[in-house]
């Protein structure tokens, strides 16, 4: 095993990282850029390094840096987190002639699996259903509109490195395609440093369904069933939950086996997961596979007890999983909300800024998986994200209820956040139904949410009425203490002797 | 103290005193409430009427009120008695206008219109970069483009003007 | 089902059961008194009445009030949580009058238990195995004496109406007996209004294990095993686990048949807790039944994936038990660290204050049940407990980790509390080898922590010494800006735009 | 700057000098170290030593200062260099003398021993009740009753003197 890990991440998942390791009695080395001195992975860890100012080029994309600090540091491995380094096949190949060993699949499995389309072409020798689409990025625009016309619209641009929604755009028609394509090329480039783009066949009413797998170095790959992740806003995920409501045992079962085939077919070592999209009668087809932790990995760890990321860093470690297919079972139903920086009334805008206030829910069966304190700020350069809030409930019915509850529990101020945003999808009857593809959000929900009458408009008009009234008197109160009259009257408006001292 | 309060459509003239230590008579139409309204936190209020428990977060403008009640969000304007003669002889004046403004810094990637043209509702305006993402702003209802206050490329600061249409 | 349920108590106790009620869709109602109007029991509650002043007698104590209360609410039933009306007979017996359900068992069960040698009588009957000693409360200091003598030393002192360590003496010798009978005598009067004192032969070396038992009203009583609560300082619990790390699987199974015997032998319905000395022998004697909710539920509930309260609430609203004993797992290990308003390093004595900052430690496999937030004032009127902080891990070496990890990222401030001491305790190889007595905090564990060298003076001095010069530099700073010379050097001292707002 | 800081037994002279943005160079008899202080909250320290992480919690008097650092608790004494000159001057008027203050809030419950009376090392001195335990203050050292402060029944404040051991 080893005895020092480097963490080249930031935010809640270094956080997630550091207390694996933390857990299992190795040291960790947290790296920092400038604006994330103060920040928890930094505080949390046994050693930690500055890598250079806050743009992620500089700092936590600094490949050379990093493994500089990693020989510097002493550690034998380093976790990548998810995002910045964690899928760079060349960061994984540097890491291999350094002889530092990165937690995760090999160069070579993360560089078929990172290109969509040698990663289709691989897959579907394997046997595994793929979109109906070009395998490779498309040159010019005329070789566009006529693969959109031979699949038939609407089709789906996409970044060929792309992911998380970026470089990505729906075309339902032709008169639309030119002006949708310079717009993903454009994102493509500014995202990812290419803007090679492909296309592929647009599934309706599709649904996003995951199997996370984990493999050893000694050729065991299990799958720890799926998760459903379709409840999307500019089709990234904001709620994921395990088990799918939709998926039957059948379906599941097929998936679970298609997943671990498709990572047999790149020789895959470490935790993994296979996307799919799964249309209304239940056909399921490969969409790409993540090479890495995912941010939504929490929901499967509390459905089947099993804690992914020490399970990481022990294959990594050379030991073999510790237990078969058969052992894994879903228990329960857990429900993840993934807390934004984001403005949920406009649009989902992002507002990075100083968090002056944090409360977080507890009680029975409620994780916060947080990279944030209160009087942390936000950098704005880099993922808005706060926290996430995990439930596990006996069923779904259950983990609902317990996430209204733990939402309404949840107070961050300073910053707005989807915090309403996931309470109010809690209430949708689609939702609670179960009823819903990765449209949702765009074309269902909020459309339901403009239409709701709200149910309490005259508590809010009398708390605006009396805020306003108290207000007034505290200010004409001021006014009179100032030219001399009814000083120590206040007292009267102070509800608690020691209390005042914060507001 | 009376006060008009509206949310959406409705306005209510809202009465309010003070009824004990942080108690308030209030009265709006013809019901009259005694709300036990207690500052717990900072934005918070710990709300108790006529037994039942609210808790309100107000973001607190000068006339505009937020109020986050469960998850929900009513935007309230609250003005007592002097300004609301004040904005009754100025509602004529304006009406019509739309003034766009960053919501947040960001980078001007596009403008999409230009000043005089027509625009209709919910046609693209301009592209704001911001946290990596690109954003495209939206007009509400149709008019026509009276100025352009940002150049392609140029950096903006949250609440700065980018539009106006009339 | 009930539609609507009262909770006369406050804190985390009535936190955690408005939780359970909000989760099953059930409306609360809670009570406070004068200094609780801001409590989060008040605040997540649907409705809530004052109840009067801040001593208990006037408020929570104050049974017509509370009655009143719930007719008035319209609540069905009341769920009294621990500690106040919890285990009043009397209260019980009202409620049984009105027609107002109690989430407990009935009065004649808590009457039986509630006296220490009635409660003796009725389980020796049953078979259940006792510790030595008087079963009737002793009435002068000659009969104390005496029977001290006749049992021999050492011999414990203990309220008849009491429990949680207040009025119990150990007297190990003849001289010390009467100063030890007038002092439990007066704690019991100011306690629990009676001074009643009953005496029994003091087992060296015990451990405080319990039996946690569910019963319904069709007679069907399950157990769901062990708690270990020999952690204790003052007699009073502070650290509680299960599995227990001393009893073996035979003992354990013969003392639930025991436990469920006990409450069989009052006709018991609703949660229990069958308390149990164990000698080194691994024999074990009745201690007490404590017939209400336990403090440190939460493990069991973490290791049986059994919602404690929410069964309570389904046995009192008549529904059988959805499990038998057979169903009844206990997976993996759970810890509970009890958080006071307590000076660790000053023999425990209560802080009430303010809580100025509050961070709770998140991530996998913990729980915090608090009843307290960021600025909260901690009465001194009632118990000084903060919260109860939970981790579970798939062994007990796991939630040990989990539980130092947890810790470290606990942060209170304007009080102090518990938390140090809980971060040596489980650093104590004693503690860590499951080797431990009831006797361990205040016998060996002090002795060993008074003689421990601390691992980092050199860091603590540096931190002193950097702490003192940056604070001699803001003052002279501060003494030069208000002379009009060097404003705006001191900007080169904040480190971040934004940040130095609130310090 | 120079201090004196002590910690039990232990004294040290350590030198302070700033050596860039929250970065201190640092030397404590022959070792120089640069550490990287920053206050994350209001008693939080992130100190980063030789690539070293330590969180530290101050609670900071006008000489003593406490530091918890991983759950142990660091009483330490820090003068600067004028503080420790006066202090040599009246060391010897001082020692022998324990002063016994109320922690916090509470009722005196019992006084155990009387003026003049001369008391054992971890002799039982008074009892207080508090948040209702009842608590007994013991004598750390042996010496000789000089002044009690309070009587039996009276309800005393945290700081309060209770007693004054000779």
């Amino acid at each position: 095993m080893f005895s020092r890990i480097l963490v080249a991440n930031r935010g809640e998942i270094a956080v997630r990282v550091i207390r694996a390791c933390r857990e299992m009695g190795i040291e960790t080395v947290a790296v920092y850029s400038d604006v994330d001195r103060h920040a928890l992975h930094v505080r949390y860890a046994d050693y930690a390094y500055r890598l250079g100012p806050a743009p992620a080029s500089e700092s936590y994309l600094n490949m050379e840096k990093i493994i500089e600090v990693a020989r510097k540091s002493g550690a034998q491995a380093i976790h990548p987190g998810y995002g910045f380094l964690a899928e760079n096949a060349e960061f994984a190949k540097r890491l291999e002639e350094e002889g530092i060993k990165l937690i995760g699949p090999s160069s070579e499995a993360m560089r078929v699996m990172g290109s969509k389309t040698l990663a289709r072409q691989t897959v579907t020798k394997a046997g595994v259903p793929v979109i109906p689409g070009t395998l490779e990025p498309l040159a010019t625009e005329e070789e566009v509109v006529e693969t959109a016309r031979e699949i038939g619209y609407p089709v789906m641009l996409k970044a060929a490195a792309g992911g998380g929604g970026k470089g990505m755009r729906l075309v339902r028609d032709e008169s639309e395609i030119l002006s949708a394509l310079r717009m993903a090329r454009s994102e493509a480039k500014s995202s990812f440093g290419d803007d090679s783009v492909y296309i592929e066949k647009y599934i309706e009413k599709p649904r996003h369904v995951e199997i996370q797998i984990l493999a050893d170095s000694h050729g065991n790959v299990v799958h720890l069933f799926e998760r459903e992740c379709s409840i999307q806003r500019r089709h990234q995920k904001v709620i994921e939950e395990s088990p799918s409501p939709f998926i039957d045992d059948e379906t599941r079962k097929r998936m679970g086996e298609v997943a671990v085939a498709a990572a047999r077919a790149v020789n895959y070592e470490n935790a993994g997961t296979v996307e799919f999209l799964v249309d209304a009668d239940k056909n399921f087809y490969f969409l790409e596979m993540n090479t890495r932790l995912q941010v939504e990995h929490p929901v499967t760890e509390m459905v089947t007890g099993i804690d992914i990321v020490k399970e990481q860093i022990r294959i990594a470690a050379g030991e073999p999983l510790s237990f078969t297919q058969e052992q894994v079972r879903q228990v329960g139903h857990a429900i993840e909300c993934r807390i934004y920086a984001e403005d949920p009334d406009r649009n989902f805008f992002p507002c990075p800024g100083l968090i002056e206030r944090l409360r977080t829910p507890g009680g029975p069966g409620v994780r916060d998986d947080s990279g944030v304190f209160e009087g942390f700020e936000i950098p704005m350069h880099y993922d808005p994200m706060i926290s996430k809030l995990i439930v596990w409930g006996k069923d779904r019915a259950e983990a609902i209820a317990r996430m209204k509850r733990a939402l309404s529990e949840y107070v961050i101020t300073g910053v707005k956040t989807t915090i309403p945003f996931h309470i109010r999808v809690m209430n949708n009857r689609h939702f609670i139904e179960g009823d819903f593809d990765t449209n949702f959000i765009d074309k269902v929900f909020f459309k339901e949410e403009a239409e709701r009458e709200l149910p309490e408009p005259e508590v809010a008009m009398l708390a605006g009425a009396i805020e306003r009234f108290r207000r007034e008197l505290r200010e004409s109160l001021r006014s009179k203490e100032i030219s001399g009259e009814g000083i120590g009257s206040l007292w009267k408006y102070t509800y608690r002797p020691g209390f005042g001292k914060k507001f | 103290m009376n006060y008009y309060v509206s949310f959406g459509e409705r306005e209510e003239l809202i009465s309010v005193e003070e009824a004990g230590v942080a108690q308030y008579r209030v009265t709006l139409g013809n019901k009259t409430f005694v709300v036990d309204a207690h500052r717990v936190e900072e934005n918070t209020w710990s709300i108790i009427l006529d037994g039942r428990v609210f808790e309100v977060d107000l973001l607190v403008g000068d006339e505009e009120i937020s109020v986050y009640l469960n998850g929900d969000l009513y935007p309230l304007k609250v003005v007592n008695e002097q300004q609301k003669a004040l904005s009754r002889t100025k509602e004529t004046a304006e009406g019509g206008k739309q003034l766009l403004t960053a919501p947040m810094p960001g980078k001007v990637v596009k403008v999409l219109v230009s000043e005089g043209e027509e625009v209709g509702p919910n046609q693209g305006l301009i592209i704001i970069e911001a946290m990596k993402m690109e954003n495209e702003f939206k007009s509400s209802a149709p008019g026509k483009v009276k100025e352009i206050f940002v150049k392609e490329g140029e950096v903006v600061e949250g609440g700065d003007k980018l539009i106006l249409i009339e």
